[in-house]
Parts: structure tokens; C-alpha cells; sequence
């Protein structure tokens, strides 16, 4: 690959991934994540690597599972639908401490309580990345193969239509990685060792049968990982008055808002979290200081709001400036999006007319 | 006794534990036996990949000595195909059971085949769920009284035919490979000991999808003693499951 | 650029982008269709500047608009800035609307492509002619974009696209509808 | 399906893990012989289990279809070779 | 002209409206209008329900003169099952592709043929997943040319092997009518009307599960004309998909 | 049925069910659900209902599906990973309007997230209610069913183990129903009406081609829901310097072990969220009035804390004292749930030693 | 299958809906007398569209291809009996 | 009551539960067991009480114990109270734990069951061994239960264990084992 190049969303973040190593990945059509299954049915063969055109959603992610299990890099991608599918093996990878990376390309962002509050069942979690821009999309999917790795955990990537469908120019910047460890755990016929059970059941020792242990050390794992990958970004907080939560592609139009009531002399700031779980409550809590309101601006009826306040827990009010919004595509590209409208939407909720 | 006596036969090599919560007359336990000493003989322990499903088999992957995915209920063969296609030299085999694999995963299974995976499936059919406690399945024959059949037996207006997994795999191109066997009796073990040797011999050649039913022992939940179960499986099992070789590679 | 299915939108927006990238300009494009196939609207922003990007991907306002089909038209109304120019597929916008301050540049695209024996190639003729009228990026940039954009089983068609696009630069240059890119 | 005959050949004996028995009886109805029978008594998990009598020959059919693995089968030297089936 | 003319043929009478956004030359609507004909000659507009699957076809529900259940993708024949076990007077027929039905959900349709579900399943095979952009589906026939096998057409070692459903599902107990259609020419057409309708009846007659595969065109994925894919189906499609009965009640 | 007979939690809620009018189950086996599926599999064919042996949890809740959109009352039983199969399905069940019950008997109180965020995809909501004992599970069964025709949506009832093989004597009492409309939107065949399309894609009118009406409507229900049915239950809160907040069978033990704690002189008292969505915020808030600390009981990592800290906003310090408690049949029986360590648990946050 | 034949009566002709053509050409392929042409101009939609020549002799070939129920198809009363298939 | 699956623990809790509403009584019962049938443990819980109960299901304290073998039966020593009564299957409960102040009853019940050639039927001899050493329930409501808690296929064999219940009520009444309920 040469060092910029112009791709669209999903095409960068499939490229991304063959570049973190990526060797298998298994996908089933549904818009906006075809492209990505598309990209790699081509890309992949020609790395040596593994592209299924899996018959469903659930025999997609069983299929990663098989391939993660035996130590190899993979990937799946989909959207809210097929994501839901998914959720039984999605918890129970975490049980399994596999990892892998999936990611969900929304129709618009109302998958954000499914993400970080586990769509499936008991009380496992995924480390979940919003990237804002393709660029982003890239260094994310890359660091998301890091850090599932890292963690022995899934990461998911949460990116949407208009990611997917937004091409810029990229590069692709592998990273150090030296070190993980090696994956001693994986499912590789038990050549000089002894033999392995990798299990989201509970006793992953043989002869083992107390699961109690195993899966007190992975509820042990989720407040590591809380603590060491928070990541976020944030701008203009020095003299804010209001501060202006949001994530993924939205924050990019938000950025751009803040800019224009900036010019018209409001003066509001703004905090994009990266890392949705682990929520950088820290940052949002202390980009508060001098704010007298936070709003939350998200294409769903109101879910990051629950972190945002749940940081703030009523230091200043918190007020929704988002909402569903839309259009005929069904794709999440609503009128809430136009510059102008969340220009407006600010602007209400600094001379305090937007409503907790 | 004069002459010194040599031990001919013990618990399998690959075996860590004989301890196992089955029940009394189980027949499980009979066809894990004989899939971990054809791997013996084969010389595979150090190459194999066991897939297992969830049903009352998962008592093993715990206590048998060779690497083990530990798939969901139905998803053993997806699970499968993700393996052997990174480790196309590793030996893959599943392992479910009919409620595993005929109900909550039928489509994997048929899929798998379809794409030729070149792993083997090995079915054990009891004909129950049996773990949760006996309840009808996909491959409960007429008449089968189970937890959820208990009023009437499997009616064919109410519950519908039993599906012949085997049949319908033999009739998928890409699957190179499918007989049934059963554990009922010594001679339908070393039937199946063949069979199952066939099956795993048709993935190391690089062949295509392979597939062993075999028809194991519920005394539990077809409500009869252990030492009832041989003739239950021929009056009940063997009329709609003969055992024979359905497909095999020319 | 507005459209719909099947008139090939997302190929031009991409052979303008790729058109703009090739002349060392910063680019990013954004397409939206419905059902990604068939009828329906079809839809792809294009922003190529010489510095650092900053309006997100759905633009606030626009310069320039291609239309091949009325469809989509009446959205962008409030969105074109005095200044800019609509592009306009004539053969099938038959009532084009009046935007203040706007430039209107029709172009018999669907005719002028049937005139050469190849309906679907409207497109490219108004993208010829959009660059022509604009400026915004060469024509020659534009053809030889095509060679990157085209799909390996399309490629046969690049001479025809080639030929298209130069007719579309033609039939604005021979009328003198050309102008120079805002500042 | 392949016939599986009971081999007779002396001498030979087995031993039996009556711990993990369950007391299913399945290898008391497959033994050729008949040489194997019910115990009285019960195990630690309340099984009845088999008892050897004498006349084993050693065939390993009990062997083959005891679910708890409880069987070793011993027999004379010259016959020592595994049974192939 | 001298004799005053009658209108012989018009849109089916169940259509609210002609217009519909599938591409030029697609099978589909041709199927839809085939269904809604002898719907309206067997005079069951109004005890019918439709049970819709997602693809392409999915224009339909909104335009039709007829209750409408509309099921997730692959999930169809569960409802249909739920419907028709409710109200089993009604008549009650699923409408899916070869990517809803033998792709995401082929295990609701074998399990619904086994269960001898009183509906009609109706399938539109087309060989690809024409919602999404033309993607290979377990139905695609072996080289055919697909956004995800673009590169080498599908090829069996990599991909696998189509499967034909309307065989598999020939030999489930609990189906009584299987046979397989075409849209391409109009006798393939009048040849689909016929079976759809025995299949209809056997529903009629409460005799059992009954299945019509009809091979729909879509050039748009098949990456030709219009006017080419009478011949692409001849060449491409009825090797492996021929027009037949393969099951019929005695 | 005679007044009050003995039942197991799993048999009274199948029979409550089928008092309600439920004329239909679909369901697959999954402990400790099971025996829900065993009783209807016996007792709803001699009321003339159907019960389905589905082969999976996804055909069970499509079947269901199918039944509901004919306008019969249908419910479905489960567990964690059975629920989670069915994600897909329960959100857009909710999309689609149609009424169903859900019942998920959990292992432990892992789901609670699930069932109140939506595990599926989307903003969708379903009314979740969480009863204690087995009467109340009775009870809020047949409340579900009507709930779930007067709004339109799914409910969800939350049990677990112990609610499902505890046996006491119960009392079925049907509903004053009258206030129901008839289900005219349901597909019955078009006789002497115009066709009807009941469906999750939001176009339920035939020839209506704007989802976004239809989407917009279903939003605008969830806060009218959210208004008008929140339930709950609390004690001894008139002079509670803290107050203990639980749910679902465990509050049944909290119960006892704040008996305990008032003996010993603790002014402790409870609130019992009958409702987990909506959730009852307001009394939650009010609760709070005298209380300097609140602590939160359930059988998890913390989900339910969420809800209570949102409602209270940081008007005081909100702490756990559940937590996951493994034993040996992964059930969810715990140590954790033992009346002496829940009576330890609340002496130490009333003796201000228990961590936030 | 049953083969279907042109049914060859006049007076017949086809009415088209030229504006909902997608211009498939499939009318054109399947009608036996030829008597439909392809239109140079295009609709609204920027399709072209089938215009009939004189000679249609009713058999409905052309309605039953069209994926977008562009035709009816108008028969002397005699004929008017919908043909049976 | 503990166990292990297969006893039929389940069934005779069931049996004294259901003896306990056919005296008109409060009746609470939790039962738990390893995978729901087969081998690991099984236990059953038991709340008769005159008036409401206001204990949850797995209680804080039990004043009576029927164990039909070893597995579980550590964990219960913490929740016996003084005063309380343990009866044990002595054929396979070799070693019995000695608690502080409660009233140990050894029943030999899978032997007694031998002898009269139903193995199985151990704990029901248990049961009546329990209600005869306690008097919690009389034995005849035990017996009378019977025909409500055995499912129809083993309906048979109602006689058998009316007699096994009888049987176990005898055996600690020959050794005048038994004692009244505590206040
Ligand atoms: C998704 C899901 N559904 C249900 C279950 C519950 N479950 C566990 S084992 C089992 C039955 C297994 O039956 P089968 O595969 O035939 O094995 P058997 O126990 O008969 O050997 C079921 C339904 C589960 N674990 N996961
Ligand atoms: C669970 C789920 N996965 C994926 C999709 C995306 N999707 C919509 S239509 C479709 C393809 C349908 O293919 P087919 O049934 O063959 O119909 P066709 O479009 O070819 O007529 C897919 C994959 C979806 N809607 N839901
Ligand atoms: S229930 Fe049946 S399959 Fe399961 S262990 Fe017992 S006998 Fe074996
Ligand atoms: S080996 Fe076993 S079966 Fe054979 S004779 Fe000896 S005891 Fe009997
Ligand atoms: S076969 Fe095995 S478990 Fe069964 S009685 Fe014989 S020794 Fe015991
Ligand atoms: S993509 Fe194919 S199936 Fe879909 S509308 Fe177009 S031609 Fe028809
Ligand atoms: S009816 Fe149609 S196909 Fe037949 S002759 Fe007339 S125009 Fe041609
Ligand atoms: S078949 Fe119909 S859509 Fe196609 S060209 Fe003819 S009239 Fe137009
Ligand atoms: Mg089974
Ligand atoms: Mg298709």
C-alpha cells in the first residue's frame, strides 16, 4: 500500500485489519457493513489469509470463534440486526477470554447501549472504539487487534453509514507490538504440551471443575481494563460554558458546529470520547469545571446520557441535543445531522432553552 | 493360573479421568472410548482439534487429553470450520448431539457440508435433549414419550417427522463421507469403530466434509433400565436410523 | 451529485474525488443510496480543497451541483451557495429550478449519450461537462482517474467513458459556459 | 455390519473399578460366559457392581460396553495382542 | 379495427399499485404477479396471509391486496408456523429468496417441511443476495461470478457447493409437494402457475408442507442484460436447479 | 383450578399465563426455564392452545412472532443465552408493535442490562417486571399480558432459579380486562377490511412509503409507557438512615436480612423496583429523603446500580453490596444470597465501611 | 413442462404504460409477430420504452414478461375469454 | 434434604411439602440440583410453618436434615440450629458429622430398600423414617400425598412406596428414635 491513499470507510478499516495481521475474517451482507465483506472476499486470499462468505450472522461469529480459538487474528463485521444475532457469542467469547474484533458499521447510533452494556447475557464486556473519521477508522481497527490481544477479550469497533461511506486519504501506521505474548492459551493440537480447553464454560483446566475461579478472574479483568484504556479527545474546554458530548461520525459534525457558534461568539467546547467502554468519565467529570451544562448530542432516543451523567452525577445539568432523526435511507444520514441544525441546537441549549 | 497374564485392555491412553457424572448405562461415554482410541491408533493425539457442543458429552472436554474448542449449543461446526480452515493440517472432528446439532444447529451443519469443510462431524443421537432432562427433539422418533411428548408420544400431526440427519447429508455435494453406527452392542461398536476410522480417514486424505451418526443410549429419558436400552434402540432407532454407510468417497 | 440508481452517481463522485487526489488536493467524498442498487435516490458529496479539511461529510452548504435526474433536486436548495453553478442533465430535468444567484448550465446528457450509442454513459458526458464548466479539477485528470475507479470487469469501457467525458467538456466549451473554480 | 464374535481363550481374567461403577449391568449381559454377576452390596455412590466368577476368557466385551471404563482385561501371553475389530 | 375490443389481461387485481423500485428485467414481480393471480382465481384474498421474507421482494408487502406478516430475514417459516397453527383455516403461503431462505434461515424451512407445516413456502432463487448488492448465496451455482467471488467465480474448495434445497426438502418426511418453476420464458411461467397452484391445494387440503422454487432473473447481478437472462437461466441454472416436480401427494 | 394450590414458581407462571388468555407457547429447552415448556407442552392443548416444541430459541421466538401478529396472546420462555439468540427478534418485535410476553429466567441477575437497555439493536424498550415471590410472579404475569395488548410491545418478566423451583401456594386472579381495545392491526385475512401489513419496517399502512412516521410514533410511546406504568414496592423507609435497593428474588432475602438488621437496631429500610423499565426513578429519589447512603443489592457486577445512581443524581453516595457469586451449578444460588451475608454486607455500609 | 403457444387471433392490441417502463426489452424479445419496437425517445425515468406496430395479435406474451406490469392487453369480444393456462 | 441426582430427593421434598398443605399448613420448598438429573448434588428445602413464612427460599437456618449421602452434607453444618435433627441413609453416610446439639438418627435406608428389592425406593423409606423420628407431617399425609406428586407414568408404584414410607416410620419406631417437633 502506498502511504496515502484514497479509500472509502469500510474499505480502509478491512485494509486496516489485514495490516494488524487479520488472517480470517467472516462476514454476511447487510448495509453499510457489505463493504467490508466485499473488500476482504478479494484482499484477503491474496495475504494468505481466510475470507467466508458465511451463510448467516450466527455461523459468521462461530466461525471467528473457531479461528480466534486456535490463536489467529480475526475479524467480523455486520450492523444492528445481524450485531443482535451475534449476542449469544458475543458474550460468551469474553467468557471464552477469545479475541477478536467486531465491528458494527450502525444505522445511525443506537447500538451504543448494546456495545457497552453487553446486548447479551450476565455480565461480560467489550472494549468498544468510536472513530470519528477514516483515519480514526484505521488506527482504531489496529489498535483494536492490540488491544483484544492484550486483554483476551473482543473489541469492538463501532462505526456507522456515514464512516463507511466516506472516503479520504489514509495511511496505515502498524504498530509496536512486541509486547504481547505469545497466545500459549489457543487450540493448536497439543504438540509437546499438554492439552488445552478453550471454553467460555468455565474450566478451562482439565480436570478442573470449579468454573467459580475462572470466571472470577475475568469479572477481575473488567476494572483493569476500565482503568488502562480510557481514551478520549477533547477541545476548546478552557473558558466553555457548555460542553458538548459526542461520538463516532456525529462528533465530526459537531466539531464543525462548535466552530461556527466559536465564530459567533459562544463560548462552548467540546469532549469526543474514543473508548466508549471503558467510558472516559474522568475527562467528561473534569471537563466540567467550569461548564454550567453539558449536552449530549447522539443519533438514538438517549444512551451515552446515561454516561455522561453518570460521570457528572448532577455536578451541572445535563441536557439531550441528539435524538433519532430520520430519512429515507433508513440509514441513519437524518436531518439532525445538517451543520446548521445542531448550530441551532447549541446555540438553544447555551442561552438555556434546551430542555433536561 | 500359570502363565503370566498381560493387560490387553484399559481406559484409553487419552482418557485423564474415568470419573464422569453420566448416568447408569449411558452410551456417550462408549463412543467418546472409541473416537479417542482411533485417534491412538492413528497417531493423531498431538494434531487434534475436538469441537464440542453442548449436551450431557460435555462432561468430556474437561477430562479428555487432546485440544478442545468448546463450541455453543449448535454451533460446533461453524466453530469447526473457522479451525480447520487456519490449520488446514490439524485433524478436526465435532462433537454433538442430535439436540445440538439437528435442532438448535441444524443450519451449521447443513451449511458445512454444503461447503465441503474438511473436518469430520460425529452425531450422537439419543433421541432426547438429554442434559436439560429429557424432551423431545428433532430426531425423537413416532411415538417417543419425552418431557414434552409425555401425554401422547411424538405425533406426526402435532410434532412432525423425525429428521434422518445422515440422509439428508448424504444427498449435500461436499460430503464425501456418512454412515451411522450405534453403541448398543459390541458388534455395533466395532461397526461404528469402523466407520468413524473410515469417516477420519477421508478428512486426512484431504477429501471433503465427513459424518458419523451414532446412536447412543438414554436410558434416563426413554424411561427403561439400562439393560433394556439394546432392545429399545433395535425396536425404536434402527427402523428409522439403520445403521449402514450412506455415502462414501469412490 | 444527485441521481438516481443505475445512472452511475457514485462512479462519477468517485472519478471526481480520484480526479482531485491525482492532482494532490486533499479530498473527501461521501455517497449515500438507497438499497445501495436499484431505483431511488442516489446521492454522492465531493469536497476537494487545497488545505486541511474541516466541514464533516455531510456539507453545510454546496458550490457546485450535478443533476442527473430531478429527484433529490428540491433537498438541495438550501444548501447551493450564491456563487455556485447546478449542472444539469437537461434530457431529463425538464423544469430545473431557479436557485438565486446560481449559475444553471443544462446539458442534454441522456441525448447526447444515446447520440453515441451508449444510454448509460450519460453520466460521464455531465461530469466532462461539469469539469469543463467548473474547472474544479482537469478533464484530463478526470480520464485518467478512470483507470483507478473503473471495476477490473468494466475496464473495457474506459476508452468509451474517456470519449464520454471529453464530449461533455466539449459540448459547455463550444457554448462558452466555462467558468474558474471560487476562491 | 461387522460380526464381532467373543473370543474364548484361556486363561484370562479382568478387574473391575467397582468404585466408579454405576451398576448398569450392561457388561453382565454381554458377557459370553456369563461370568460376571450383580454384588450384594453397594458402592460409595450406592451401586450395586459386577463380581467376577471364575471362567473369564478374556474377550472384552464387558470391556467394550461399560460406560465407566471400569474394566481392564488380562490374558495369557501368547494371546496378549489387542483384539482387532 | 371493426369488432369493439375487451380488455383480456390487466395488472393482478391485488395489486394496490404497479410500481415498485426492483430493476429493469427482474423475475420477481413476475413471481409476485403469478402468486396474486391465483390467489384472486382460488378466491382467497381475504383468508390469506402472507408471510414475507427480506430481499428485494420486500417492495411487495406494501402493495399488495393481502394481510402481510413481515418476517425478519430467514425467520419466515417460523411465523408461518406460528400463523398457521393459530388460525389454521387461513391460507397462509411465505415469500423468500435464496438468501433469506437456504442462507440465513434454512434451518426454519427443513425444520418447518419436517414439523409438516400446513403453509407454502414459495422461494425466489436468483443465485445471489440482490438486496445488498449482489453477493454469493448457498444457491449460486459453481462459477458464477458474485461480489464476493469476483475474483474466481465460485469454486468449490473455496466456496462449496450450492445446495439445492428443493431436493433436500423432497426428502423430508412431512413434505408432500416439492417442484421447482422459472420466470425466464412465459411457458417456464405458465409451467409455474400450475405448480404453485397444486402446491396452494395441497395446502387447501391440509395434506402437509408444500414448496415452489421459482428461478427468478436478476440481470443486475448476474452482470448482463435483460434480454440475456432467459439464456443465462438455460445455461446456468436449470443444470443444477431443472424445472420439475419432485414430490407429489399420492 | 382450586384457590390456592402449591406450584412451583415455573408451573404458576406457565399456568398464570394461560389464565391470562396466552393461547400459545413456543419454547426450547434451557434450565431453569425448562420447566415452563414442560407444563405448556401438557396443559395448553387441553385449553385448545398450541405449544411448540421449537427446535431453537430463534425459531421459538418467531413462531411467536407469528402467532402474536395473528393477534393471539403468545409467550416464550428462556434463559441468559437463549435470550441473547433472541435479540434480534425482541427488538423488532417491538418495532413491529406486536404484544408477547418474555419471560427470561435468569442464572443470577447478569441480564438486567439486557432486559432494560435493549440487548438488541436500536431504542426500542420493552416493559420489564421482576416479581419476588411466587404469587407475585403470578400476578405480574397476567398484568404483562395486558400491558403488553395496551401498549403494544413486548414485556419481559425477569425470574431466576430460585423463583422457578420455589413452591408455594398460590392464587390466580384474572384481570378486569374490559378497557382492551380489540386488535383490529393484527393479520387475519383481509375479510371485509382493507389488507393489512404488520411489520418492523415501519410502513404498516399499505402504499405508505415513510418509515419515519411509523418510527417516530413508536418513539413517542416509550415516555408515555415510562409515565404511566413504573411499579414498586419499598419499607420501613420513614426513618431509614439507609436504604437498600433490590429486585427480583434476592429482594425477597434483602427483605429478610433488613428484619434482621432493624432487631439489631439498624434503621435500615428497602425499595423494591417492581418495574426495572421503566424504572420507578422518582420513588428511588424520594426514598432517599432521610437516608444519608444508599446500597444497592443484585446478583451481578452492578447493572441495576446504574438506574438507582441516575436516579438519585449524587443527591447521596450510592454503593454496592451484591456482586457475582459463583457456586457450583452456575445458577445463580451463591453464596452471596445466604440471609447472614446479606445482614453483614448491610451492617458494614450502615457502619460506613463499604466501598463506592 | 407445458408449452404455450402464441395464441394467433385478431383483432387484439396492448395498451403500454410507457411511463412506469423500465425498458427491459424483455416485451420485445417474447412477442411472436415482432410487432414491438423499442421507442428512440426515453421516459421520465430515462428509460427507453416498447411501442407497438401494427399486427398484435393479443396472446399476452408481452404482459406476462413484464416485471413492471406495463401492459393490458385488449382482444375481439369474440376472444375475450381470459386465455386459460 | 441432600443428596445426589437420582436419589429422588426432589420427589420426597415434594411428598412432605404437599403432605404439609394437606394439613392445611404454610408450605414453602427450593430445591436445586447439578444439571436436573444426573450425578453431583441435589438438594431440597422445606419450610412447613403454622403461620405466613417470612424466610426466603434458601433459608438462614434449618432445624432438620435428611441425608441420603455424603455430598453436600458439610455445607449444612453452619446453617443447623441447636436442638435440630439429622436423619442419615447410614448405608452410604459411613462417617456422619457430629453436630453440636443435634439429634443424630442413623436409618440404614438403601439397605432396608435392598431388602425389599427396590433399591430406589431408599428414600422414601428415608422420608418416613424423617416424619416418623420428627412428626413434622404424619405419615399418612405423606402417604396420602403420594397420588398428587408421582407423575403418571410411575403411578404404579404408589403401593411400593406407601409401603417404603411406612417402612422407614417403623424402623425408628422400633428403636424409638422418634421426637416432636420443636415449638
Ligand atoms: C442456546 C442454548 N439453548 C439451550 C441450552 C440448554 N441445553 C443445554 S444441553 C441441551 C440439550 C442437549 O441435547 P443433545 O445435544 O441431544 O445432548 P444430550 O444431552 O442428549 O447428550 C440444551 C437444550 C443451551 N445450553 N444453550
Ligand atoms: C439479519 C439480517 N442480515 C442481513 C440483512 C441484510 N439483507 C437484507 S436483504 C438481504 C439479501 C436478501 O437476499 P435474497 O433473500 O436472496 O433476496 P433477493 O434480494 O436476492 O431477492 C440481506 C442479506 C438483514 N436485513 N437482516
Ligand atoms: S440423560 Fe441420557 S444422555 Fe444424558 S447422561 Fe443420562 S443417559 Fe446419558
Ligand atoms: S472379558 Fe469380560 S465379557 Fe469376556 S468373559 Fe471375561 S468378564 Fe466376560
Ligand atoms: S458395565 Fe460398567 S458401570 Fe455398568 S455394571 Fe458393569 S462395571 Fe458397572
Ligand atoms: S438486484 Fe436482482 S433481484 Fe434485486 S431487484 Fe435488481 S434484478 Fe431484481
Ligand atoms: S399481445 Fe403482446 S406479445 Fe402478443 S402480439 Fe400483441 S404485442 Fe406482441
Ligand atoms: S417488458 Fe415491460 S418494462 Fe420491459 S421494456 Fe417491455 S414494457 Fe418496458
Ligand atoms: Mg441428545
Ligand atoms: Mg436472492
Amino acid at each position: 500500500m502506498p502511504t496515502r491513499v484514497l479509500m472509502e470507510g469500510s474499505h480502509a478499516i478491512a485494509e486496516a485489519a489485514i495490516q494488524a495481521g487479520c488472517r480470517f475474517y467472516a462476514g454476511y451482507p447487510i448495509t453499510p457493513s457489505t463493504e467490508i465483506l466485499e473488500y476482504m472476499s478479494h484482499r484477503l486470499p491474496q495475504v494468505g489469509g481466510v475470507c467466508m462468505n458465511a451463510e448467516s450472522e450466527i455461523e459468521a461469529i462461530n466461525m471467528v470463534w473457531g479461528a480466534a480459538g486456535c490463536g489467529v487474528r480475526a475479524m467480523i463485521a455486520s450492523t444492528g440486526q445481524g450485531i443482535s444475532l451475534m449476542q449469544e457469542s458475543l458474550a460468551e467469547l469474553a467468557n471464552a477470554q477469545l479475541p477478536c474484533v467486531v465491528v458494527n458499521m450502525m444505522r445511525g447510533q443506537g447500538d451504543y447501549y448494546q456495545a457497552t452494556r453487553g446486548g447479551g447475557h450476565g455480565d461480560y464486556r467489550h472494549i468498544v472504539l468510536a472513530p470519528s473519521t477514516v483515519q480514526e477508522a484505521v488506527d482504531l481497527v489496529m489498535l483494536a487487534f492490540h488491544l483484544a490481544d492484550k486483554w483476551r477479550n473482543p473489541v469492538d469497533v463501532l462505526g456507522d453509514f456515514i464512516l463507511g461511506h466516506t472516503s479520504e486519504a489514509v495511511e496505515f501506521k502498524p504498530l509496536d507490538e512486541r509486547d504481547l505474548p505469545p497466545k500459549t492459551w489457543a487450540a493448536t493440537g497439543a504438540r509437546n504440551r499438554a492439552s488445552h480447553n478453550v471454553t467460555p464454560l468455565g474450566a478451562p483446566q482439565k480436570l478442573n471443575l470449579n468454573p467459580g475461579d475462572h470466571y472470577a478472574a475475568i469479572a477481575a479483568k473488567y476494572p483493569e481494563i476500565a482503568r488502562a484504556e480510557r481514551r478520549v479527545e477533547s477541545g476548546l474546554l478552557d473558558d466553555a460554558e457548555l460542553v458538548v458530548v459526542a461520538f463516532g461520525s456525529p462528533a465530526r459534525f459537531v466539531k464543525y458546529a462548535i466552530r461556527v457558534c466559536r465564530e459567533r461568539g459562544m463560548k462552548v467546547g467540546w469532549v469526543r470520547p474514543i473508548s466508549l467502554w471503558p467510558f472516559p468519565d474522568e475527562t467528561v467529570r473534569e471537563a466540567t469545571g467550569r461548564a454550567r451544562l453539558v449536552a449530549v448530542f447522539e443519533q438514538n432516543a438517549g444512551q451515552m446520557i446515561d454516561d455522561v451523567r453518570l460521570a457528572i452525577l448532577g455536578g451541572v445539568p445535563v441536557v439531550p441535543i441528539g435524538g433519532i432523526s430520520h430519512d429515507h435511507s433508513g440509514f441513519g444520514v437524518g436531518p439532525a445531522l445538517e451543520p446548521a441544525h445542531i448550530v441551532a441546537r447549541i446555540t438553544e441549549a447555551y442561552q438555556g432553552k434546551a430542555a433536561a | 493360573m500359570s502363565t503370566p497374564l498381560k493387560k490387553v485392555s484399559a481406559k484409553p491412553e487419552l482418557l485423564l479421568s474415568t470419573q464422569h457424572h453420566l448416568c447408569p448405562g449411558c452410551g456417550e461415554p462408549l463412543a467418546m472410548r472409541t473416537i479417542l482410541e482411533i485417534i491412538t491408533e492413528l497417531g493423531m493425539r498431538d494434531r487434534t482439534i475436538c469441537v464440542c457442543g453442548i449436551g450431557c458429552y460435555t462432561a468430556f472436554p474437561g477430562i479428555i487429553d487432546v485440544d478442545v474448542l468448546q463450541a455453543l449449543h449448535g454451533r460446533a461446526p461453524s466453530v469447526a470450520t473457522g479451525a480447520k480452515r487456519v490449520l488446514p493440517d490439524r485433524f478436526v472432528f465435532t462433537l454433538q448431539g442430535d439436540g445440538d446439532m439437528v435442532s438448535e444447529g441444524l443450519q451449521e451443519i447443513v451449511h458445512s457440508a454444503a461447503r465441503a469443510e474438511k473436518f469430520t462431524a460425529v452425531l450422537l443421537n439419543n433421541g432426547v435433549f438429554g442434559e436439560t432432562g429429557g424432551h423431545m427433539t428433532t430426531t425423537s422418533v413416532l411415538g417417543q414419550r419425552t418431557k414434552t411428548t409425555m401425554d401422547t408420544g411424538r405425533v406426526a400431526e402435532k410434532h412432525g417427522y423425525p429428521i434422518k440427519i445422515a440422509d439428508l447429508l448424504a444427498q449435500v455435494d461436499g460430503a464425501v463421507y456418512v454412515a451411522r453406527g450405534a453403541m448398543h452392542t459390541p458388534s455395533a461398536i466395532a461397526w461404528t469403530r469402523r466407520i468413524l476410522t473410515e469417516a477420519f480417514r477421508a478428512q486426512l486424505e484431504g477429501k471433503g466434509f465427513s459424518f458419523v451418526e451414532i446412536l447412543t443410549m438414554c436410558p434416563t429419558d426413554w424411561y427403561v433400565e439400562p439393560s433394556e436400552t439394546p432392545d429399545w434402540i433395535e425396536q425404536n432407532f434402527t427402523g428409522t436410523y439403520p445403521l449402514k454407510i450412506l455415502k462414501a468417497p469412490a | 451529485m444527485t441521481g438516481i440508481g443505475g445512472q452511475g452517481i457514485q462512479l462519477i463522485a468517485k472519478l471526481l474525488a480520484q480526479a482531485g487526489i491525482r492532482e494532490g488536493r486533499q479530498v473527501m467524498m461521501f455517497g449515500i443510496f438507497m438499497g445501495m442498487i436499484r431505483g431511488g435516490s442516489s446521492e454522492s458529496t465531493v469536497v476537494i480543497a487545497d488545505q486541511e479539511i474541516v466541514a464533516p461529510p455531510i456539507v453545510p452548504d454546496v458550490w457546485g451541483v450535478l443533476a442527473m435526474h430531478p429527484e433529490g433536486l428540491p433537498a438541495l436548495a438550501r444548501k447551493v451557495r450564491p456563487g455556485g453553478v447546478l449542472v444539469l442533465n437537461s434530457s431529463l430535468v425538464v423544469s430545473p429550478p431557479a436557485w438565486d444567484g446560481v449559475r444553471r448550465i443544462a446539458v442534454p446528457a441522456t441525448e447526447l449519450a444515446k447520440e453515441m450509442g451508449q444510454v448509460m454513459a450519460a453520466s460521464m458526458i455531465a461530469l466532462g461537462a461539469f469539469a469543463g464548466a467548473t474547472g474544479l479539477v482537469a478533464v484530463e485528470s478526470l480520464q485518467e482517474a478512470l483507470g483507478d475507479v473503473l471495476p477490473p470487469h468494466r475496464r473495457k469501457l474506459i476508452d468509451t467513458n474517456r470519449h464520454c467525458i471529453r464530449k461533455g467538456a466539449e459540448y459547455v466549451a463550444q457554448r462558452d459556459m466555462g467558468a474558474s473554480v471560487p476562491a | 455390519m461387522l460380526p464381532v464374535q467373543a473370543v474364548a481363550r484361556q486363561p484370562a481374567t479382568v478387574t473391575i473399578d467397582v468404585e466408579t461403577c454405576k451398576g448398569c449391568v450392561l457388561c453382565v449381559d454381554v458377557c459370553p460366559p456369563h461370568v460376571l454377576v450383580m454384588s450384594e452390596d453397594v458402592n460409595r455412590m450406592g451401586y450395586r457392581y459386577p463380581i467376577l466368577l471364575d471362567g473369564c476368557t478374556g474377550c472384552e466385551l464387558c470391556f467394550k460396553i461399560c460406560p465407566d471404563y471400569c474394566f481392564e482385561v488380562y490374558r495369557g501371553a501368547e494371546d496378549a495382542a489387542p483384539l482387532a475389530n
